[in-house]
């Protein structure tokens, strides 16, 4: 049986200088190369393991003690001053958790935030209210909270039942958070975590009784309402990033330093592929630019 | 109140739904410009060679089914008037009562028959992943039909269709959120190099455009997308011409809506601004 | 035992779909000829179906545990969680019957599923039950003893089939699902007026470029500022949305690539403690 | 939606394909008006709506799971390998195909009893909250969704966003627009990009394109918060269209002339939930509406 695959393949270019030689070199190798792996999808790999690479390497190095400076995040400066304002008024600060599960990831790194609010509260002697809409939530909370005034050497200031379970539906869940404000009036109102539909309606009736308030997700759909009913938004990554901050947990300031390295080698290629792209408009036949290009997959 | 026109706010409930139903009511029909992505949506369907296989899937529910249903029933129009095979196929749960009755109402009219022009397949569960197994092979996916729940391999469409998508010539997606477009372009698209075009909801519009019109040839941008699309395909299809007009009748109400909104914003910030210039005072 | 096997049946599942992710793409033009990886890879992602549909029953068990306590405990809304409890199985019962029509006893099947009727091209009507379309006929159960027959395909005019299932479906979930989500209408009018201010460049920048576009998009809008309002939503959207949305879908792959990586290589413990 | 005028409504009629019964359009109408009473207050009836909504949509979710993850692909593919482990021409196994893979229809069986097998491991949990089985299915499943996620959408999320942007600055024969088109889009790139970057140490540099990233993004958002304004109000548009298309006289039970549209089911259930509101706000003491 005549060995198709040999008739047919492409032959490999003698030199390697024009880039018409590059892109012959480029059809080769990817023929000799699909019955093993798919050619275009290299890049993809490629991609994962700088990746890994990176974040691993940073999350050793953060283990072993290296500091790897997070830039102070506005977001947090608004926190403080937020629970400094209830403290002055002296009225309550009120804590919304998000509306979903414990699984949810933002859910988890909300319970952390709260753990440092509550750590400030306990030092201003102010009282922290916690609604939640979903009983694991709750319990959740009430460690964050309980652990928050031990850091603040206060374990006193713990009252267990500032964390409240309000109910598992949507807008119960906000006709109760509504109640709250309306008899507790907090001066500040602080939001993060994943929220839904309920963020629009939560963050208007925190308006209106003329509360601060800041916000935080990385839920794209709800920001707009929470930049524009809130004093303060901490918007997408800056909600990890706040988190790895606060915590300095090795994993998550490992994930972001990677992120931070592939993000910067993004900006690069991509400036230098426009660039490409800009002087190859002109030439005919295959240009540097084109081969640049096929390199992405 | 920080300078809030503190009024209950079902006041605004009631000048919404007077506005709503009133222009609904007063019923003038307001026609929209052609938007280039609602005619390189049109355009794509439009070129596909006759006969050729479309995976048509329905991710949408009655929640988004204001804005989606539109957009189904002209595609289905628009396909079966270009002869396409069409393969249908849900992600949502709560999707295959409006895909069956789109073909039941449909079909009919082109003289489609069961199995030859068109298979509806149902509903897989598994968000990414049942987009991945339709992706890598059809036949796992779906071992029998929705409607006649015989076997895959009874239909010489499926079979045509084959495995890896090799047989799918465009993909067509009406989807409302997770799991739709924004999966179904790294588990199809990019994957198995098929090229797909999209109707989604207003709230997912913005995320379609980072793909567009590299890896989404085409989109249906909310209801303005579904009126576009309507003109465009109303034309050659009566029965469509009822929709579109229904549809442009709510124009006239999406627009007054609209300019109720930015009404609200601006009073809402001028008596901002005048209580915070007389408190500073 | 308890926490080992588990991790590795994640790395074992994640490596094999990744690699099959990386596998040759079967090209009969090259004579590359589908391999065990895409066996592997759609087996995989079977059983992740079936799981997924599976883990979904046990949340039903845990609707109709809460709902079932919150009625023994006398709960102040009790009357409602009744009529949860009561709607919900009986429109499964209704829907079950329905599914498996054509394996349903005779009393159940009169009793919970409508008859179909077939017109035929002599003009005469069957009422039965059709159990399955196949090339030869439609097989039919119907009269008294719900016998079986096959009425050839030439013969049919037409086949009515009511359903109560779908009924319900089009007649309570979708209004009440449709109307659910409008209610936000009436609330972002109410936000927007209320809550909406333009208290810094960033809330202000928000509210113009909303205004604008909510302008360019419909015909009175491009009316009242010469098409300038379209023209100015499409060169916003086309190039500065277009550049923040892919800002920030390159930032979300990192997290998904992050967590990915950290779950197949077997590092994250989080969802074994749960 | 436009009801087709084809043929008069009948009372009760269970065929989907016919025009809209009387008894659904009653029902559609109620529903519809009882979930809209909670803008007013929140009341008995749409308590009553509200737990009826989650009982059906829970009992139609659990309806289609059932039927894609445990009849399809458990019986119907059983079944399917069993008629292929006699299907072959001569009596003998015929192949089954898995993803294009041909496999004998024995091992296809043995494969997906596996599913089956962590299938009933899954259930453990409703006997025990925490049953340590359950994490063994839990564990395949986070591993190939994580797998599936991570491959696709490093491809499409990362590489081709990346490859896509490389847009010549200065296109030949461009418009002004585009010429600006495109310097905004890959500057604003670059800038939102910027903004995102944590551990780097903020000099003029990073912090002016942050600055410039802001404004992008708010831009977006400002688009964002548009479309979610035209899509919320398109759901209600339809509402009302709906209503008011089982408001037109077709659907009118008895009287003539003007006052048909008075027994339609619109203006009917529209009474009984204005009645219901009346009794509610009456019987409960006048307590101050929290922040309604």
């Amino acid at each position: 049986m005549i060995d198709l695959q040999a008739a047919a393949s492409p032959p490999w270019p003698e030199t390697l200088d024009s880039a018409a030689a590059a892109w012959q070199w480029m059809d080769a190798a990817s023929w000799r190369l699909a019955p093993w792996v798919q050619p275009e999808k290299i890049p993809t790999l490629v991609a994962i393991l700088v990746f890994a690479w990176f974040m691993f390497a940073s999350q050793r190095k953060a283990k072993r003690g290296v500091e790897i400076p997070i830039r102070r995040l506005a977001g947090l400066d608004a926190l403080d001053e937020a629970i400094g304002r209830a403290t002055e008024m002296g009225r309550p600060v009120l804590y919304v958790p998000g509306t979903d599960e414990i699984k949810e990831i933002q859910t988890i790194y909300s319970m952390m935030i709260l753990r440092h609010v509550a750590r400030k509260t306990a030092e201003y002697g102010t009282p922290i209210i916690v609604p939640t809409k979903n009983a694991v939530v709750m319990a959740f909370a009430e460690e964050a909270v309980r652990q928050g005034c031990a850091d603040a050497g206060r374990p006193d200031a713990f009252v267990a039942d500032n964390i409240r379970y309000l109910s598992d539906e949507q807008f119960a869940y906000c006709a109760g958070i509504a109640g709250i404000m309306y008899r507790e009036k907090p001066a500040a109102n602080i939001y993060m975590g994943m929220f839904y539909a309920e963020a629009l309606i939560l963050a208007e009736t925190g308006f209106l009784h003329g509360a601060i308030q800041v916000a935080g997700t990385s839920r794209i759909e709800q920001l707009p309402a929470f930049v524009a009913a809130c004093d303060y938004t901490i918007m997408g990554e800056e909600y990890f990033a706040v988190t790895a901050y606060l915590t300095r947990e090795p994993s998550l300031v490992g994930t972001i330093r990677a992120g931070d390295v592939v993000k910067v080698a993004a900006i690069v290629l991509f400036v230098i592929g426009t660039w490409l792209a800009t002087g190859a408009q002109e030439a005919a036949g295959r240009t540097w630019f084109d081969v640049y290009q096929r390199v992405f997959g | 109140m920080a300078g809030t026109l503190d009024i209950d706010r079902r006041w605004i409930y009631l000048a919404m739904a007077l506005l709503v139903v009133g222009l609904y009511a007063f019923g003038m029909s307001r026609p929209l410009a052609p938007a280039p992505e609602s005619q390189r949506y049109f355009d794509t369907i439009e070129k596909l060679p006759e006969g050729s296989i479309v995976l048509f899937s329905a991710d949408f529910d009655p929640a988004s089914a204001a804005e989606l249903k539109p957009m189904f029933h002209a595609s289905l129009h628009h396909m079966f008037r270009r002869n396409l095979r069409v393969v249908s196929v849900c992600t949502w749960p709560a999707a295959p009562p409006f895909a069956r009755a789109a073909f039941r109402e449909i079909a009919p009219q082109y003289g489609k028959v069961y199995g030859r022009d068109w298979v509806e397949l149902g509903f897989l569960a598994g968000d990414d992943v049942a987009l991945g197994q339709i992706g890598q092979s059809l036949r796992s996916a779906y071992p029998q039909d929705k409607v006649n729940k015989a076997p895959y391999d009874d239909f010489p469409l499926l079979r045509d269709v084959g495995d890896s998508c090799r047989g799918i010539a465009l993909l067509v997606t009406i989807s409302a959120g997770f799991p739709g477009i924004l999966e179904w372009i790294p588990q199809l698209t990019s994957r198995y190099g098929v090229p797909v075009v999209a109707g989604t909801t207003a709230v997912q519009t913005p995320s379609l455009y980072p793909y567009y019109p590299e890896q989404l040839l085409g989109f249906l941008g909310a209801i303005t997308g579904a009126t576009e699309y309507l003109q465009l395909v109303a034309p050659g299809t009566p029965a469509m011409a009822g929709l579109r007009d229904e549809c442009q009748r709510r124009m006239l109400v999406q627009e007054w809506s609209h300019v109720l909104i930015i009404g609200l914003i601006v009073l809402g910030n001028v008596a901002y601004f005048a209580s915070r210039r007389r408190r500073a005072a | 035992m308890k926490r080992e096997i588990p991790i590795l049946l994640t790395v074992i599942c994640g490596l094999l779909v990744t690699v099959a992710f990386f596998a040759p793409a079967p090209d009969d033009a090259r004579g590359i000829h589908p391999t065990v990886w895409q066996a592997i890879n759609s087996e995989l992602l079977a059983w992740a179906t079936v799981l997924v549909a599976v883990a979904f029953l046990l949340g039903i068990a845990n609707v109709v545990r809460i709902n079932l306590r919150q009625v023994a405990a006398r709960h102040p809304d009790r009357w409602y969680k009744v009529v949860l409890l009561v709607s919900m199985f009986a429109f499964l019962v209704i829907g079950l019957a329905e599914m498996h029509e054509s394996d349903l006893p005779a009393p159940l099947l009169r009793m919970l599923v409508p008859a179909d009727r077939i017109t035929l091209q002599s003009g005469g009507e069957i009422e039965g039950w059709i159990m399955e379309s196949t090339p030869v006929g439609l097989r039919v159960r119907e009269g008294e003893a719900l016998e079986e027959r096959v009425i050839p395909h030439a013969e049919v005019a037409s086949i009515v089939e009511p359903s109560l299932k779908l009924w319900i479906y089009f007649k309570i979930f979708a209004p009440l699902q449709a109307t659910m989500f409008a209610l936000l209408a009436f609330y972002v009018a109410s936000a927007t007026f209320r809550a909406f201010r333009a208290r810094s460049l960033e809330a202000t920048l928000l509210l113009v470029a909303g205004a604008v576009v909510m302008l360019g998009q419909v015909s009175l809008g491009n009316e009242w500022t010469g098409g300038v309002a379209g023209e100015v939503k499409d060169f916003l959207m086309n190039n500065f949305v277009k550049a923040a949305e892919r800002a920030i879908v390159i930032g979300a792959s990192f997290g998904v690539l992050a967590t990915g990586l950290r779950i197949v290589l077997g590092l994250e413990r989080s969802y074994l403690s749960e | 939606m436009l009801v087709l005028q084809a043929a008069p409504p009948r009372w009760f009629d269970l065929d989907p394909a016919a025009t809209p019964d009387l008894a659904g359009a009653f029902l559609i109408t109620l529903l519809t008006l009882a979930v809209f009473s909670f803008l007013y207050s929140d009341n008995p009836i749409y308590k009553l709506a509200e737990h009826l909504f989650i009982g059906v949509g829970t009992a139609w979710f659990t309806m289609e799971f059932y039927e894609s993850g445990v009849l399809k692909s458990l019986v119907h593919h059983l079944q399917g390998a069993f008629v292929a482990l006699h299907g072959g021409a001569d009596g003998g196994p015929r192949a089954v195909e898995l993803g294009g893979y041909a496999v004998a229809p024995g091992w296809a069986i043995t494969w997906r009893l596996l599913a089956v097998v962590l299938s009933v491991m899954l259930l453990a949990r409703l006997v025990r909250r925490d049953a340590w089985v359950s994490r063994w299915p839990l564990a395949l499943m986070i591993g190939i969704y994580a797998a599936l996620k991570m491959t696709g959408e490093t491809q499409t999320k990362l590489v081709k966003q990346i490859q896509q942007t490389m847009v010549p600055m200065w296109p030949k024969d461009a418009s002004a627009a585009e010429v600006a088109g495109n310097l905004v889009l890959v500057l604003g790139l670059v800038c939102v990009l910027a903004h995102f970057i944590f551990t780097y140490r903020r000099g003029r540099v990073l912090g002016g394109l942050s600055r410039v990233g802001i404004i992008v993004l708010m831009l977006a958002f400002g688009s964002r918060f548009g479309f979610a304004v035209l899509g919320r109000i398109a759901l209600l548009i339809e509402r009302v269209s709906e209503l008011a298309s089982y408001g037109s006289p077709a659907y009118a039970l008895a009287g003539e002339g003007g006052l048909r549209w008075a027994t339609t089911p619109t203006f009917l259930t529209g009474a009984i939930i204005v009645l219901v509101l009346v009794i509610a706000a009456l019987s409960r003491p006048r307590a101050a509406t929290p922040g309604a």
